[in-house]
């Protein structure tokens, strides 16, 4: 269906003509700009909001540092984006499906994955419920609705589509919210989820965390337009553009984008305005790419701090209550870090099981095999001689535990 | 028994799986109304809706990323490429994602409903683009299975299996024999094993093993060669990937030669690993080098069509070759 | 960059409040609209137009009525789009690069490719510059600057990109053009190639033929939006859709978007509205999907109908002029096509040749066994064994030829 | 002669080919100011500007393609793909495109300037998306080359003459040994042949075949076997397509034995052609079946990565299995 209308001098359009404003509730000092209302909030959910963002912060700030001491291999940080991720997330119901990048672990804490499960992926030990095939970051629970993890980018776009679908058909009124960056945005998985999800009408939220950068490269050389949002006009698609780091503005648009995308089965693009305040990962520094000043003009844009002012400002929350909580997550990430990293290896078994729903012969063959060749050198072998030990052989309690 | 050919085996088997299980989905481009290309899914749309079976935009990528997210969430996917030389836009989701969901989760997620259908292989004048037999670039994809079948009867119970299988099959069908290939079908429901190959033919001089296409090819030639007093025993492999090693390497130390055809280039096929494995297993008892009769190394061609292609000449004159080795 | 304007209460867009108008010049009688006005275009050039439109639709026409009789092995036409493309071309310079979908023969006859390069490509004879190698209507010709046709849908978009990056770097001030379907748009190449022509700012024009199907699919299937025109808008690129029935407008809008590429080095996309008249091939029978009532309405915005009644307003053509023509082409294509057919097949050796620049010695053993085999059975490979006769062996003028 | 780690060597290859002639270009994810993820591009946009090198949006499907163009109009890019467990994206533009351009034209239009870099392998804790070895799936594409360099000096030789070639060529470069391995390299242009296996060792009891980082772990094997009164004769195959045959097969006629490894998995590997090959060349020559050491049939793990990879105790192993045979 096109438009009908004619004119009869060419003129070209750029898009120019419009452009997409950006809502927001909440200013920096925690006080709502004029003409805003909060979305409904109880004090309740305010603070499981809340506290999601500084377990998450805190888990960070930990990991981030016990990668620099070479406790862990390799790790990514959410930080600056706590309210993107945990509005979006606080806006759905549980049972709603998350498929996200690998920046979103701030969705997870919301929903109660605890410390103890993050550390075992984390340190990819036998309780990881991925069994430790995956690299740090690489979350998945089953109970809590958030798909498994995969590096190759925007794979997950279309999946969401495909998940939404099966939601739709199944007629329990759930969606899926799939999460990406920008970057991510480029590839053509995004426009085949996008054009897909319209033309079939699923209940779907795609959520872009637009947060300036993917690894070094700027947005600027990602994209010649106005941000993400106007590639819905090509879909026909509903778009909203939010600050990202605007907890209140996030929830009130995810709200508003879960009840199209369910009572009309249309789907949403969010983009989200925000900063990745760290590097890409443990393995980037940034400053060969972008200037100090400009991270600290985000910093001042803090998300964390933004909540925490407004929920002050309600007395739902004191500085001493933060404190107390700050304490309290440290030690926890602490200690949860020594369980997990004492932790044995998964066993040697699981280098072959889930390949296929049943071992195959010739991986058994595979596997045995290597065992053999593991017995005649285990010093050589250590994680997989140790499972080999019956006495260390683990069950897959893991495994179960994910599945509960 | 009803005759079929081997669309009318393939539509049937789907409109059995959509009738058993409303899970189950017929996508892909040009598959609604119209009932695919080569109409592998006509009146599929009419009898189950709209919403279990219908066109998609003309994006293969998406095809498998919606399909993918679609088996994860517990529906059976039967997504269609429409033909396997365009399957390769898909080739992320269907390495990186299908093969490896179950894996790399720990089994908290799988995509095991999923099926994904393609026409392959040459012989109808197709050229570069509508000839390929891509199953070697799967077959290096530890996660999948690959499956083609040889004609109605199998083509209607592996593909049963296939939608059923708790693990993702990719099924190429043999398009030159959508129609040249006609047999008898049970109307009702049935399933071929996945994994276990077929000796379809028992001889004593030389193992001929195919699959898909090339087993129509390999009996004219096994005819030419028992004229000649060669006994040929004769194994449609039918799963690419994993394949049913035991059977051939069991039918190789019987007869001591082995002969390999397939329509894609030799380097790289998945003939190669066939003789790979078997030379291994078989080291003591092989009477002759392995033959691999293949499509040459270039693109497929379109004049010369037939010049390109391992057709039942070439298969008989490597069969002497060995025998006379 | 994004825009800078604030909103408070949670507003979704979805393109709809503002929509893409047609640029239309000539009506259907030949006459032009109010306030429109000509582009520039003398009898010269007009008759160039007119008579490749004629050549092309006389082509089709026979070469569909050859495949029916079995004495060609697939076709298909560019009828009822012979103004898109044709006009398209006609906007260009010869030395701009054209990279088509499968459906642009009218840019080729524009340009001068004869009938006999025509035939020889249909027939994959020793004369086709493709040698044989490729399905009929996939044409290429390195002298009249048109990529050589792939079959795999939206791979020349990116390429098209990267070719006029490449234009702009050698300076020369050429442009390219690439031709789509409006199915080929829901490629992820299409959103690759947009991106990355607009961030990289490059001479090309996106020109898609949204011809309402993609074999059976009708675009309402294919996407949901307005079109394909508002997804330039995602790229911040300049767009404009155009009657693509209406030879002058293509022509006017086409010289507009060249201009924009080659003096400002942007990207333009331009979206014909246009309908395929015939079958999507000779493979496919369109009664199963669209309505004879549908087509007739269609027919009725005939192209060459259109700007034949214009010039015959203007006095360049008559009746008389268009029998003459018309006679005439159907006569050179029944005899071109009769010596199309009786040459030979390209010789044996191109098998194994322009795999690479130079045969592997690999290769060349694969070939000398193959021609061992075929001399010991030649009455099967009448075509092989036709080229091992060095009384029939050919040299490969063919790829010279074209290559000049 | 200056030592420089593999990096350095890519880095002064690039540097050396973009300063000669100006149609080179490079680009890709993170590659301008930033110089790559890995820095194989450093300065090179401070020397060169941003036309000729520069970040590309994210999207390798896009990066090929542009590339493809950019080829056919005479330009010379190396395009790179940020990991090779990322170039599947573009599967459809290499294996459909890049592949085939020359030979769907008649070569009225070819790719041949293009180099496609990605860093390939596992050894880095990279688990199952930054580790995979995709060598086997672009071996069964006709068009393509396919280049592995073990050492910095091979790197700059072989990436010249990937850059120069008249074809395109896959350059997948070992990033374990970006830093870990150096050498003496020499600091002027100079190339080393495409399609030609180097005996980096001679031997008469057995040819163990590799090419990237296996060589380095072939060494530290075939320095047990030595031990052991092994004699081995090491090649380095350096181009998987074309690869070279002759030089393997002349080596397996002296030694009588073949070992073969790779990190990827098994089943299609491209050690499973080789042998398929071998073993029909020297058939009467062997004395224990061809033995394959690679990764299991499984995607790439993270925690038990070390049981996973061939390494140098298996391949020593395997030396004396068939030496005992
Ligand atoms: C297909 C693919 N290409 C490249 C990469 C390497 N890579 C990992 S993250 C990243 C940048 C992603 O940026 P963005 O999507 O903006 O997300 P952000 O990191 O900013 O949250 C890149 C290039 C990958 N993981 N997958
Ligand atoms: C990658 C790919 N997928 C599928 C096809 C099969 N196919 C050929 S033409 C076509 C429809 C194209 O429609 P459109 O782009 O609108 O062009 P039109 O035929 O209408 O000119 C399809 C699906 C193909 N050639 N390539
Ligand atoms: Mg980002
Ligand atoms: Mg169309």
């Amino acid at each position: 269906m096109t438009s009908q209308q004619d004119i009869h001098t060419p003129e070209f359009l750029t898009g120019d003509e419009f452009s997409i404003p950006t809502f927001r509730l909440l200013k920096q000092d925690g006080s709502l700009f004029e003409g805003a209302t909060a979305p409904e909030l109880d004090r309740d959910q305010a603070l499981r909001i809340y506290q999601a963002m500084v377990t998450t912060r805190v888990l960070d700030e930990r990991m981030m540092a016990a990668q620099r001491q070479g406790r862990l291999s390799f790790y990514m940080q959410c930080t600056g984006e706590e309210a993107a991720v945990i509005g979006a997330t606080a806006a759905l119901e549980d049972a709603d499906m998350i498929m996200a990048q690998y920046r979103e672990q701030g969705a997870l804490v919301y929903r109660g994955f605890t410390y103890d499960e993050f550390m075992n992926q984390l340190f990819g030990n036998e309780l990881d419920y991925g069994k430790g095939r995956q690299m740090p970051i690489h979350y998945g629970s089953r109970k809590l609705h958030y798909m498994t993890i995969s590096s190759p980018l925007a794979t997950q776009i279309p999946q969401a589509a495909g998940y939404a679908y099966g939601q739709k058909l199944a007629g329990e009124g759930h969606c899926t919210i799939t999460f990406f960056g920008e970057g991510a945005a480029s590839e053509g998985d995004f426009h085949a989820a996008l054009n897909m999800a319209s033309v079939h009408e699923v209940p779907v939220i795609f959520f872009c965390r637009n947060n300036g950068y993917a690894i070094s490269t700027p947005s600027i050389e990602q994209f010649a337009a106005d941000g993400i949002a106007p590639r819905a006009y090509g879909y026909r698609m509903h778009v909203i553009r939010v600050d990202g780091n605007d907890i209140l503005a996030v929830l009130a648009a995810t709200r508003a984008a879960r009840r199209i995308a369910v009572e009309h089965n249309k789907p949403v693009l969010i983009e989200a305005m925000t900063y990745r305040l760290a590097a890409h990962s443990s393995s980037d520094d940034p400053s060969g790419y972008r200037s100090k000043k400009e991270e600290e003009a985000w910093r001042e844009k803090d998300p964390l701090l933004r909540m925490r002012l407004w929920l002050i400002a309600h007395e739902w929350w004191s500085e001493e209550q933060e404190k107390a909580l700050q304490e309290e997550l440290r030690r926890e990430v602490l200690e949860t870090m020594k369980r997990a990293e004492k932790r044995p290896p998964p066993p040697l078994d699981s280098l072959v099981t889930d390949v296929y729903a049943d071992v195959t012969p010739a991986l058994q063959r595979q596997l045995d095999r290597l065992k053999t060749h593991i017995r005649q050198y285990p010093d050589s072998y250590p994680r997989g001689a140790s499972s080999l030990d019956p006495d260390v052989a683990v069950g897959d309690d893991a495994a179960t535990e994910g599945d509960a | 028994m009803p005759t079929m050919n081997m669309l009318q085996a393939i539509n049937n088997a789907l409109d059995i799986a959509m009738a058993e299980d409303e899970k189950v989905l017929c996508f892909g481009e040009d598959v609604g109304i119209f009932g695919g290309v080569f109409r592998a899914t006509s009146h599929l749309q009419e009898k189950y809706g709209r919403a279990r079976c219908f066109n998609t935009p003309l994006v293969e990528q998406g095809i498998i990323g919606f399909a993918n997210g679609l088996a994860a969430q517990g529906s059976v996917p039967v997504a269609e490429i429409q033909f396997a030389d365009y399957i390769f836009p898909a080739f992320d989701q269907i390495v990186n994602e299908t093969a490896k969901f179950r894996y790399r989760s720990g089994d908290l997620f799988n995509v095991g409903g999923l099926t994904i259908r393609a026409p392959y292989g040459g012989g109808i004048s197709g050229g570069l683009y509508h000839s390929q037999s891509p199953e070697a670039y799967f077959a290096h994809t530890p996660g999948l299975k690959v499956v083609i079948p040889r004609n109605p009867y199998q083509a209607k119970g592996l593909l049963l299996s296939a939608i059923r299988d708790p693990d993702p099959v990719l099924f190429f069908e043999p398009k030159r024999l959508y129609r040249a290939s006609t047999g008898e079908v049970p109307e009702e429901d049935y399933q071929l094993p996945i994994g276990e190959a077929e000796v379809t033919r028992e001889g004593s001089d030389i193992t001929v093993l195919g699959w898909g296409a090339q087993m129509e090819v390999i009996e004219r030639a096994v005819a030419l060669a028992e004229k000649e007093g060669i006994s040929c025993e004769v194994i449609d492999l039918r799963s690419i990937l994993p394949w049913d090693e035991d059977t051939v390497a069991e039918s190789v130390l019987k007869t001591g030669r082995l002969l390999i055809t397939h329509e894609a280039p030799l380097t790289g096929g998945f003939a190669g690993e066939i003789a790979a494995t078997i030379a291994e297993r078989c080291f003591l008892y092989l009477e002759s080098p392995i033959s691999r009769v293949t499509g040459l190394d270039t693109p497929f061609p379109l004049t010369l069509e037939k010049e390109y292609l391992p057709d039942h000449l070439k298969i008989f004159e490597a069969i002497k070759a060995c025998v006379a080795f």
